[in-house]
């Protein structure tokens, strides 16, 4: 199920030297509009923290 | 030395939507840098590259004739990223046409003789640029008898509407256009182009049939015109292939020994019977 | 691998679904080839009934590449294996290699060398070979740094010249369309841009959770030798620790992905603010 | 022509000498495999090897190169081509059978029409330095049955031969001579000649494998479908490992990729071993299964190139034979085709 899949990239993410909390993954049901303002500004919060990413990033030319 | 890969820049000068299904339009470029229309000098029968910033290029056939200045014409059908893209486009856009690439109908060989020209469904693009080369001006004098058997599916799918009616009222013409189904106001032909190939019998005294359109179509034609007596030599046709780099180096639409992109698209009957039948 | 699921493919082309007629293929299989083919039941290229397994237990098969290193890059012309060694006429004269020592890293810790489902048996049991020390090698990568990681990543990838070869070897890659050749959309660039081999290579390992039976075909193709299976045997780890799943290990299995375990599952993943 | 003599062991201290002043393509060991790479004035390149892993054709024909670049206006697209900035470089080292691959490549990438800028324009900005070979060969090596030699010069500006305690420089063009000043002023003499030519011989005589590689060509013309295409691509995997390994191979595939306003055109190696190589958007592909693929593969080596180009579209240089990873052999199926 995704969930297992979530925990698989993560896991695998960290293993080959990308920061695994680059992707998030949690519930929110549709009706929880607070939960779903709080997880965003939290995952925000996470990434800016991690700084850009430079890893798996194309650049052109 | 023009680098054969890079575009010239173009804009779309005019979009005419061909058929009532929308998915075939006809694109008017004009060239962006005058000059531009000399470089690319065209003969009836050859292919550009059409070219759409990040979505790649697509070949197809050249639907306008050198005879009309000032701009090129491809009908192009909406089918893979390139063509979707461009069906997506709006008037005045700026984007690439590489080319013109290929070699051509072989006008030299047709001069002084009697034309044929059979065209099916969407495949009839450079065919009329052929036809209105052929009927342009002095031109005319330069061909023979010029027979038209041009067919669709039904008559909302037939391309240049307008201008087969212009062509009908020419005396110096015999257009034959049909469908294989027609609706309450047809009043054409009905039937199949074989069959109506079988009925108008061109004769085959000094006569050249050029044949485009959907491989079933070709295949139950060529009985048609070999029963005519026609030879090998005197039919005509272009290929198709995927293509990529348009100037015989990327490797991927030979036949045998030739490429679809440089030594064709348009091959002789006698021509493919030596290659090998592979596309 | 791949012929098999084509020729069933082949057969079922045209063919209206009453009219499908059973094919049986029999497939000589060793351990590793008896759990792709049950990754193939499980995932239902074909039915059990449409094959007909002759089991071979396996004493583990030879790494070419790893032979020829061991005698010096030189070039073997001929050989023959005789009593635990390597025989070989080579460009640099006569060599002989003990056969446990070129044996393919994947063979060495096979924990799966006799065939797990098969219709008929040929030989006797194969002696267990050194699955206890299946992970270190993961274990030792999992120790270094973040950026230790990634450099080695990088390393193995940018040796990788995208001709596929992993891919087509693969039993368990069998897409019709890969999405590495999907133009609409285009997932990822087709040139040899690092973060587009990166991106291929990670999207193809990761598909290959649940998936990857340690066969070694993919290390064995690769001509530029790039270390697969580090990343491999790091899936199958993770699915062995978090879902008690080893791949194609038996037929009742499901996938572990297809699945979910309410009191064994981790939920450390999750993320709560 | 040119001759010199240097001595043995200045051979890498001349590689990193050009390294100072130009782009220096050399042998590299990287790991398991000697590859072709790009050496810097301290770079070590690596000269006792049999041949690099990989054709050093990427030198002129790289794995992916940029053919233009365009930026998103508000009216579509402005475009530049990619301007043909080919730096003054050296292929330090490579065999005479790649060397020979650049004389077959040239053949159609550098035509009086549509000749291919991006190509020629490396190609003629770059010194090919080959170094025969003197030591016995792989066992795959093939190069005498399709014109080449062991101590040959087909394609290389500069052709270095190991003649015992020296090496004998010959500067086959007048591209070679502009570099003679980095060989020394050690001049050639008759003896030399002499020893190179005994060496030269015997280089050619260990080539023990033999192919019938002209003489298919006849049998190809008329033997399209011959039911012996069933038989060669049975375990083929329809990988691109031949093909990429392949000094001669050039088929590419043009794409475009884009970030933000900013794109690039740019071509990248196919194969048509690809089952998608041919495919078109219909859906039709003219090559359905990989019997046609191998056919067009074989067939374009043999005979196609033939056709066009008068010359075979292979060096012998067996990288197909050793790569395969399910050991198909192209000499097997030429030595087949000429049983046919």
């Amino acid at each position: 199920m995704a969930r297992r899949k979530f925990a698989t990239l993560k896991s695998f993410l960290n293993y080959i030297g990308v920061e695994g909390d680059r992707t998030i993954f949690t519930w929110v049901s549709a009706s929880e509009g607070d939960r779903w303002a709080q997880v965003i500004k939290g995952a925000t919060e996470k990434i800016k923290a991690l700084g850009p990413a430079n890893k798996m990033v194309k650049t052109i030319g | 030395m023009q680098n054969p890969y890079i575009p010239y820049p173009v804009v779309v000068d005019k979009i005419i939507t061909e058929v009532d299904t929308k998915d075939i339009k006809t694109f008017r470029f004009k060239f962006v840098n005058p000059e531009d229309e000399q470089k690319y000098a065209y003969i009836p029968g050859q292919f550009g590259e059409l070219s759409i910033y990040g979505k790649g290029e697509s070949p197809i056939g050249i639907a306008s004739s050198p005879t009309q200045k000032g701009y090129v014409e491809f009908t192009v059908q909406k089918a893979g990223v390139v063509t979707s893209a461009l069906h997506e486009m709006e008037e005045g856009t700026l984007m690439g046409l590489r080319g013109p690439l290929g070699n051509s109908w072989p006008l030299e060989f047709l001069e002084g003789k009697n034309i044929v020209i059979v065209g099916g469904g969407f495949a009839f693009t450079t065919l009329r640029s052929l036809i209105n080369y052929m009927i342009y001006g002095d031109n005319r004098k330069r061909f023979g008898n010029i027979t038209v058997i041009y067919g669709a599916r039904n008559p909302g799918l037939l391309l240049y509407k307008d201008e087969l009616i212009e062509w009908q009222k020419r005396d110096d013409l015999n257009i034959n256009v049909t469908v294989d189904k027609g609706d309450a106001t047809w009043k054409g032909k009905e039937g199949f182009v074989p069959a109506v190939c079988k009925e108008v019998a061109p004769s085959k005294e000094n006569a050249v049939a050029v044949i485009c359109g959907p491989p079933v179509m070709i295949r139950f034609t060529l009985p048609v015109f070999f029963e005519l007596g026609f030879s090998k030599e005197n039919i005509i046709t272009s290929l198709e292939m995927r293509m990529k780099c348009g100037i015989g180096k990327c490797g991927r639409c030979n036949v045998g020994s030739k490429y679809v992109c440089k030594d064709g698209p348009v091959f002789s009957l006698a021509e493919l019977d030596k290659l090998t039948p592979e596309y | 691998m791949h012929d098999l699921i084509t020729a069933h493919k082949n057969s079922q082309k045209r063919v209206k679904p009453e009219d499908r007629k059973k094919k049986v293929i029999g497939v000589v299989a060793r351990g590793c080839t008896t759990r792709s083919l049950i990754i193939h039941l499980q995932e239902r290229q074909y039915e059990r009934d449409e094959v007909c397994i002759i089991g071979v237990p396996c004493d583990g098969y030879v790494d070419g590449k790893g032979l020829k290193v061991k005698i010096g890059g030189a070039d073997i012309v001929e050989g023959s294996i005789d009593g635990g060694q390597i025989k070989m006429k080579t460009s640099d004269g006569d060599k002989t290699v003990a056969l446990k020592d070129v044996l393919a890293d994947s063979c060495l810790t096979c924990r799966f060398n006799n065939p797990i489902i098969s219709d008929i048996m040929i030989g006797s049991p194969a002696p267990a070979m050194n699955p206890d020390a299946e992970y270190n090698d993961v274990k030792e990568f999992e120790a270094k740094t973040m950026e230790e990681r990634w450099a080695y990543f990088t390393k193995e990838m940018e040796k990788c010249m995208r001709c596929n070869a992993c891919r087509q070897a693969c039993p368990s890659c069998y897409c019709p369309t890969c999405f590495v050749e999907q133009s609409q959309p285009q997932w990822v660039g087709i040139g040899e841009d690092k973060s587009d081999t990166q991106v291929f290579q990670f999207m193809r390992l990761y598909h290959m959770v649940g998936r990857c039976v340690d066969c070694g075909s993919c290390v064995s193709v690769c001509p530029m030798g790039v270390d697969l299976r580090k990343f491999l045997k790091k899936i199958d780890k993770d699915c062995w620790e978090m879902f008690g799943n080893r791949a194609g290990s038996g037929m009742e299995d499901m996938p572990p992905l297809g699945k979910y375990d309410e009191h064994h599952d981790k939920q450390d993943f999750i993320y709560n603010p | 022509m040119e001759k010199r003599l240097i001595k043995k062991d200045t051979l890498a201290g001349i590689a990193k000498k050009m390294a100072g002043d130009m782009m220096v393509w050399a042998p590299v060991k990287k790991e398991d495999n000697v590859l072709f790479e790009t050496i810097g004035k301290d770079g070590e390149p690596f000269f006792a090897y049999l041949n690099s892993k990989n054709a050093p054709k990427n030198v002129f024909f790289p794995h992916t190169e940029t053919l233009m670049k365009f930026t998103r206006t508000p009216k579509g697209m402005a475009f530049s081509s990619e301007a043909n900035k080919a730096n003054q470089s050296v292929l330090f080292g490579v065999r005479p059978c790649d060397a020979h691959s650049f004389a077959l490549l040239d053949k159609l990438f550098d035509q009086e029409k549509y000749q291919d800028a991006y190509y020629v324009a490396k190609r003629q900005n770059t010194t090919v330095i080959a170094m025969a070979c003197v030591k016995p060969p792989y066992a795959s090596c093939f190069c005498t049955s399709v014109d080449g030699e062991p101590v040959g010069s087909e394609g290389a500006d500069i052709l270095l031969t190991d003649i015992g305690g020296d090496y004998l420089a010959e500067f086959i063009t007048s591209k070679g001579e502009k570099l003679a000043q980095y060989f020394g002023d050690a001049k050639a003499d008759a003896a030399a000649d002499a020893k190179k030519a005994e060496i030269a011989a015997k280089a050619k005589e260990a080539i023990q494998s033999r192919i019938p590689a002209h003489e298919v060509k006849p049998i190809l013309d008329v033997n399209f479908d011959n039911p012996f295409w069933n038989t060669i691509h049975g375990k083929c995997l329809a990988c691109g490992t031949c093909t990429y390994m392949c000094p001669t191979c050039h088929c590419f595939d043009i794409s475009d990729e884009v970030k933000g306003a900013d794109g690039i055109r740019l071509r990248s190696w196919d194969s048509c071993m690809f089952p998608l190589f041919t495919k078109e958007t219909s859906g039709h592909n003219p090559r359905p299964s990989q019997k046609e693929r191998w056919r067009q593969r074989a067939m374009h080596k043999f005979k196609y190139y033939v056709d066009n180009f008068n010359a075979i579209a292979c060096v012998g240089c067996g990288r197909c034979v050793m790569s395969c990873p399910v050991n198909i052999d192209i000499r097997k199926v030429v030595e087949d085709i000429s049983k046919l």
